[in-house]
């Protein structure tokens, strides 16, 4: 077969053998409905309660303050939509960032439909939140600010701790999307005084299609999903009870290591960082350099489309992802880049590359090796280089 | 995503390079919008006798570029205009729709190109009609993300 | 080990055994994010997409008319909310009935709140809807009609065809909850003149956390949840892979043969029920004679309370459900059995038996020889039975 | 869900039945809400010598009455109503939250035979002050769907 090199895991991850494992038997053999009384839904309530206990315990929550959901996506639209409408009466103005993903995004953007008023707060060229504006968008009337905790384009991560602090400070609720950070950051609920996190299994090499919401004791919040009693009536749905168990597994693995796999994770980065702008003229490095996801490399190549360059590493087997609008067919290249000050050209040719647990050093000298050779041969083709 | 077509002519595209002193030299596209063709023509006798391109753009930009100049080569100035984008589309076994937007770039540029020559030598030609060569083609919104 | 019978099928089923080896291969192997334009993104678009049309195929709808979703609940919400907010301007009016899944009931009750006005429609002694009242129900702004095609706790099947036309004449959009009948009916929204379906795999031999919204060319409606451009920007987040493949691959053995099932599920679901009312006496079956799923079975049993029949089938080993609020300590018993014209005391003692495809006659066997011994037993601690 | 020590009642009940010209005899609950609760005292001298009880309802209800019934048999008058539902509930190695009412339904059907066999003999007791054997317990609001 074909050498193939995944360096997307920001995109999405493997299982681990052991998550699939402790699924396997909530497939067809203990495949009971938790809600249900008898033995074969009993026998699974124990086994969603375990899971919940263990995640719960990696964000520093109790387990009665965490609830499952449908992925990342539905978990943000939740803590969003469901806070507002629970405090439209006490106002109407909610703080985001400019590089949130389009989870939070698109749904800020649904709410000023509605009548909502959303502050878009800047960040510097590092991808980091500009805390004074944030601070000055505050108005009496602000009732969420929602802030990712990491980029999921340039890996940076921002000040957490001092936007919970600000928003404490102000009586206002504060969401968190840490689909990226978990996993590769230690969080802690309590101290970053954080009001709702949102989490997705599959990208710590848990399940895809399952989530997680954390929602402080206490938090106003109206329901997204009505029905059922499930998940003390606060998500309706029978509980994906595979899926769950994998959750809990996928999150036991990343928080029993955390370090030996964030050193790893770096280790590779940076070597293929360093590699990538030294081999490569004009090229730079997107997001903060040392506050960033350890497994996050972002780069810049000029006078090249990042289309052409993701087709021409898949053609050798490489899998990344890239910055340009064109890999879409859209106009405009990635809402992050432009964000931290990238002119369009060079937002379009940029390339992320993002590591993972099986990366191996052998795979970053492979993308060393292959890159140099691709931009050389596309940039011949550039009406906008000259050597 | 692409057809086996579309990807041997992004891999091994014709005619990529510049022409010194070309007859006709087209740019269509605007790097801000992540695409930029830009085709050289010589033509002798009202015939296209070589054709170049480079291209900033994605792979369908790329594949498209080279079968445009493909198809064009060794045509007469009238049949080179008669060039349409589904024509090279279809060449190339096919596009996916979003990127259907690509090939009318081609189209664009070997009419662009022809427009250059076109005025230099004062000539007209009826393919040219309603041309104008600063109008941007269309793009679709789409994003993707994870 | 210990005899275990399950008849909870209407709760969820196991996995059949294709389905678990379609989706294997997805977990870790080819695991890729179909969005992803890479080949481990690409060789899974096309896998979600096959499983789209099969899945389309089985109602008669086109490929792109599907779009999944994290469950049934989901898709109800989806479709209910997304429709009235769509149509807000037009009307406010909402037509549903008594005997809804509380992911339909709930979500009308919460529109109510926020100023729609909902008219629930009785059924008859059966259970099926008053189609005279639901046609008087209809004003000028009413904006949506929703009704679920079989009923959970009774099984009854409404008269989608009438409802249909009557929705179409009067312009209004027409929602279906067809998760208990999809595999057990055949469905074509086009000649039944649907709107809107909502399925979920897990309640025909494929995975929990996955369900479908089939929305007609053309049908006003606003997303649930917001972000990615994934399902033609209409549902975010993350395409769930596997379960996407195993949903496919469910609704294809499904359909495969579905007069086969549906001649096994109706020969042993009788042979229960005649065989139950027989042998127990001051019992009655609940729902439409004939007019029903072919797996469903609920029976009312009187002078017991449902908690205590579900707990002693439980001791050996028989599994089913009951329409006793007393099962997770409400007052109120199921409004399905209320809305039937069950007096409290009557709707407590009942039971439901749903059979599936991996049930034997030995199963059934099994139930007619444990249960009457069970009733007696219980009646004899019971002050409401005089013998 | 339940302790083994209430699934051992439930399937095991002990002093299931009626007594015959019973001294006391109470009714708890509501068919309604799908319980109710009937217990006959046989009291001599002050001491309760025989208790039977019969059920409709939930098997935490069938447990506690029977639990209930062992722990008032052959006790004072005064003792039997000193009998709380948490003591019912602890002596079944507790309840789910949801179940506790059952318990609640417990203790008041002692109390309403006691009530019975003090109207019909006038006679006051202390543990029955403030005791109303038509006031409703609470019930909490679940359900359970799929
Ligand atoms: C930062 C961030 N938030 C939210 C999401 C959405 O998660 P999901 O795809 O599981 O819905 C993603 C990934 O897609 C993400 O990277
Ligand atoms: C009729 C009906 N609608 C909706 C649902 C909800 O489906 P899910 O549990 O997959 O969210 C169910 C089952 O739970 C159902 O029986
Ligand atoms: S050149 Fe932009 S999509 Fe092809
Ligand atoms: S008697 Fe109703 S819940 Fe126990």
């Amino acid at each position: 077969m074909k050498k193939r090199v995944y360096l997307d895991y920001s995109a999405t991850t493997p299982m681990k053998q052991e998550v699939l494992n402790a699924m396997l038997p909530h497939f067809n053999v203990q495949f009971g409905n938790p809600s249900s009384i008898h033995c074969f839904g009993r026998e699974n309530k124990a086994v969603i309660d375990q899971a919940r206990q263990i995640i719960a315990k990696t964000i520093n929550a109790s387990a009665d303050e965490v609830f499952f959901t449908g992925g990342g996506s539905e978990s943000d639209n939740w803590a969003i939509k469901g806070v507002v409408s629970a405090l439209k009466g006490k106002g109407k103005h909610i703080i985001t960032s400019k590089i949130e993903h389009h989870a939070v995004l698109h749904t800020c953007e649904f709410l000023e439909k509605e009548g909502f008023e959303v502050t878009f707060v800047d960040v510097d060229e590092f991808g980091i939140v500009d805390l004074n504006q944030l601070q000055r968008s505050i108005r009496p009337d602000t009732i969420l600010i929602t802030i990712m905790y990491a980029n999921n384009e340039i890996g940076t991560i921002q000040p957490i701790k001092e936007i919970g602090e600000l928003a404490k400070k102000h009586n206002i609720t504060f969401h968190v999307d840490a689909v990226q950070a978990y996993g590769n950051v230690r969080i802690d609920v309590q101290e970053l005084k954080i009001d709702l996190l949102s989490l997705s299994a599959h990208k710590v090499y848990g399940p895809k299609g399952i989530g997680l919401l954390y929602i402080k004791k206490g938090t106003k919040i109206i329901q997204l999903i009505h029905g059922g009693a499930q998940e003390k009536r606060r998500r309706a749905g029978t509980e994906n009870v595979p899926a769950i168990v994998g959750f809990g597994k996928a999150a036991e693995l990343a928080y029993q290591d955390l370090e030996g796999h964030v050193k790893h994770l770096t280790f590779l980065r940076d070597k293929l960082i360093n590699g990538l702008l030294e081999k490569i003229p004009y090229s730079r490095l997107n997001g903060h350099p040392t506050k960033r996801l350890p497994g996050n490399a972002n780069i810049s190549i000029e006078y090249i489309e990042g289309e052409a360059l993701l087709l021409s590493l898949d053609m050798v087997g490489i899998a990344c992802s890239s910055g340009s609008a064109c890999t879409s067919g859209s106009l405009d290249p990635s809402h992050v880049l432009m964000a931290i000050g990238l002119s369009h050209e060079v937002a379009h040719g940029s390339l992320r590359f993002t590591i993972g647990d099986f990366t191996s050093e052998e795979d970053v000298d492979y993308v060393l090796k292959e890159l140099p050779i691709i931009v050389e041969r596309l940039r011949q083709m550039s009406p906008l280089y000259e050597k | 995503m692409y057809s086996e077509k579309v990807m041997e002519h992004f891999m091994n595209p014709r005619n990529v390079g510049e022409i010194e002193n070309a007859d006709g030299v087209g740019q269509v596209g605007n790097p801000k919008c992540g695409d930029i063709m830009k085709m050289y023509l010589k033509i002798e006798d009202g015939i296209i006798v070589d054709v170049k391109f480079k291209t900033f753009g994605c792979g369908s930009a790329i594949a498209t570029s080279s079968m445009a100049t493909e198809m064009i080569m060794g045509k007469t100035i009238d049949e080179a205009l008669s060039l349409t984008n589904r024509a090279v589309a279809d060449a190339l076994d096919g596009l996916p729709p979003v990127k259907m937007h690509c090939s009318v770039l081609a189209e664009q540029a070997v009419k662009s190109a022809i427009y250059d020559y076109a005025q230099k030598n004062n000539l007209q030609f009826d393919g040219l009609e309603g041309f104008d060569p600063n109008e941007d083609h269309d793009h679709h919104h789409e994003e993707h993300e994870d």
